[in-house]
């Protein structure tokens, strides 16, 4: 089978909820990459990745987040992460992903850190 | 489970509408060898890794070449090798940047051998020139 | 797609553990294919009857031995072989009785090869005595 | 992975709900006729299979039923097969189950048929 994957995104207020669900490996990462482009094309720099239906990602994904994230930074935006179940919370682990991208327990928390703290503070 | 041997091959054309078949084929074997849920996850990932490369670089997305995933297990170690006859590569000179240098330099890549190293508890690479690579991996079982 | 032939392989230890994993493996070379959900279906059961046959007639339970699953397609048919190096057989001798019959005789086996006739386009038997037996089983794609 | 496939028993009555879970191939076929022999020895000769978390059936899975069903039917029993998914319903037509088991809709159907007619008829 092709890898299943699916990105559905709504909007809360002025920030994009991307809900990830299936798999992202190399084969399915070009279509996260234009999902989030289309976003900060469309000028939103506020983005949620909603992961709790995400059940596995690779290098590949990982490197989707990684290459938008200063840009999106840049111009006074931020990827928050939510929901992460533990297989994929392990692979950030390995990379130290949690240094680096604001990691949260769920949408709401994610809506909350926006108000409270667009960028994540070193 | 006896202490026989147990070999397992799946060769797949190289595209990476193959990479969900090949975690399935390596997941099976993972558990067949009795390894826990998360070596397992360990596993999986790090063969994904491996092919990706393989299709990407070896290959550079040539569909009409092959990657050949070989597995065996005995009671101690799971022992899986990723085939291909493209170019090669020396590992030791792939770059082992920080996430932040990466990203700060507008770089995604370069974590794949990294995930590989840190999943697997011994990554060896073999490049036989003219005829085949094989990035060998080990997993010891409990 | 293009015109080019697509090769997948697929070769497990004679162990009805690997059913799974061997309908994983069909199922995901019928869906590339582009079978339809039915076919993709019936694929998965033939090829199943088949090793399931491989791993009890040819093997008899040897889980040393291996079992080779060879599939290739290209626009219009996929063409699946299953291989052995068992004793080989005859299918032409295997009777072929209505169900009310079996049941009456207290046989519940025979109907594996009915199985895959009815649910493939074509189905070869190749009996190499001494090298390998080949069931070839060819599905139409649309 | 081996297959997954698990049987869970229940009675309403004197009839015996077997709930088949998953896969029955030559792998788990020998559970599945475990599991009906279990019930005889008890003295359970009404016997309902639920199908509907059934997911796939080959030829190893259909001998079970086929192995039991002339004892069962001999001893005044039955095997009433109920709530079968379309995958599978499609491997019983190609052998013609239909025409030598009582296939129902739904639990209940398959209990109202041995009220009604406790061996299917001919
Ligand atoms: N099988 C391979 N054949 C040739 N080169 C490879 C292979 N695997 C890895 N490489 C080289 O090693 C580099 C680092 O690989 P990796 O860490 O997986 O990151 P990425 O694939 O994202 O570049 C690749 O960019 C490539 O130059
Ligand atoms: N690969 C094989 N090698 C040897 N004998 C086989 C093989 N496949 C089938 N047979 C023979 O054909 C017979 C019928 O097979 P089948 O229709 O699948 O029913 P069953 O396996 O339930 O007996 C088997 O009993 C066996 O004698």
């Amino acid at each position: 089978m092709p890898t299943p994957f699916r990105i559905d995104t709504s909007r809360i207020d002025d920030i994009s909820v991307m809900v990830l669900d299936g798999q992202v490996d190399a084969h399915t990462a070009p279509r996260f990459e234009e999902a989030i482009q289309a976003e900060l094309t469309a000028g939103h720099q506020r983005i949620i990745a909603d992961c709790a239906k995400l059940t596995y990602i690779s290098s590949a994904g990982l490197g989707v987040f990684m290459s938008f994230i200063e840009e999106i930074r840049e111009s006074g935006g931020d990827i928050k992460i939510c929901s992460v179940i533990p297989k994929v919370q392990a692979t950030f682990e390995i990379l130290g992903f949690q240094d680096i991208f604001d990691i949260v327990a769920d949408v709401p928390a994610a809506v909350q850190r926006f108000r409270e703290s667009p960028v994540k503070e070193a | 489970m006896t202490d026989i041997e147990r070999k397992f091959l799946l060769t797949v054309p190289s595209s990476t509408a193959n990479l969900a078949l090949i975690r399935e084929f390596v997941v099976a074997v993972g558990v067949q060898a009795g390894l826990g849920d998360a070596d397992v996850g360990k596993l999986e990932l790090a063969v994904d890794e491996a092919c990706a490369n393989v299709m990407e670089h070896a290959y550079e997305h040539d569909e009409t070449k092959e990657v050949v995933v070989r597995a065996t297990f005995d009671r101690e170690v799971l022992h899986i090798i990723v085939e291909d006859t493209g170019r090669g590569f020396d590992p030791s000179r792939v770059p082992q940047e920080k996430l932040d240098r990466l990203i700060a330099a507008k770089q995604s890549g370069g974590l794949g051998m990294r995930l590989i190293k840190a999943l697997m508890d011994e990554v060896r690479y073999e490049f036989i020139p003219g005829q085949k690579n094989e990035l060998h991996m080990l997993k010891r079982i409990r």
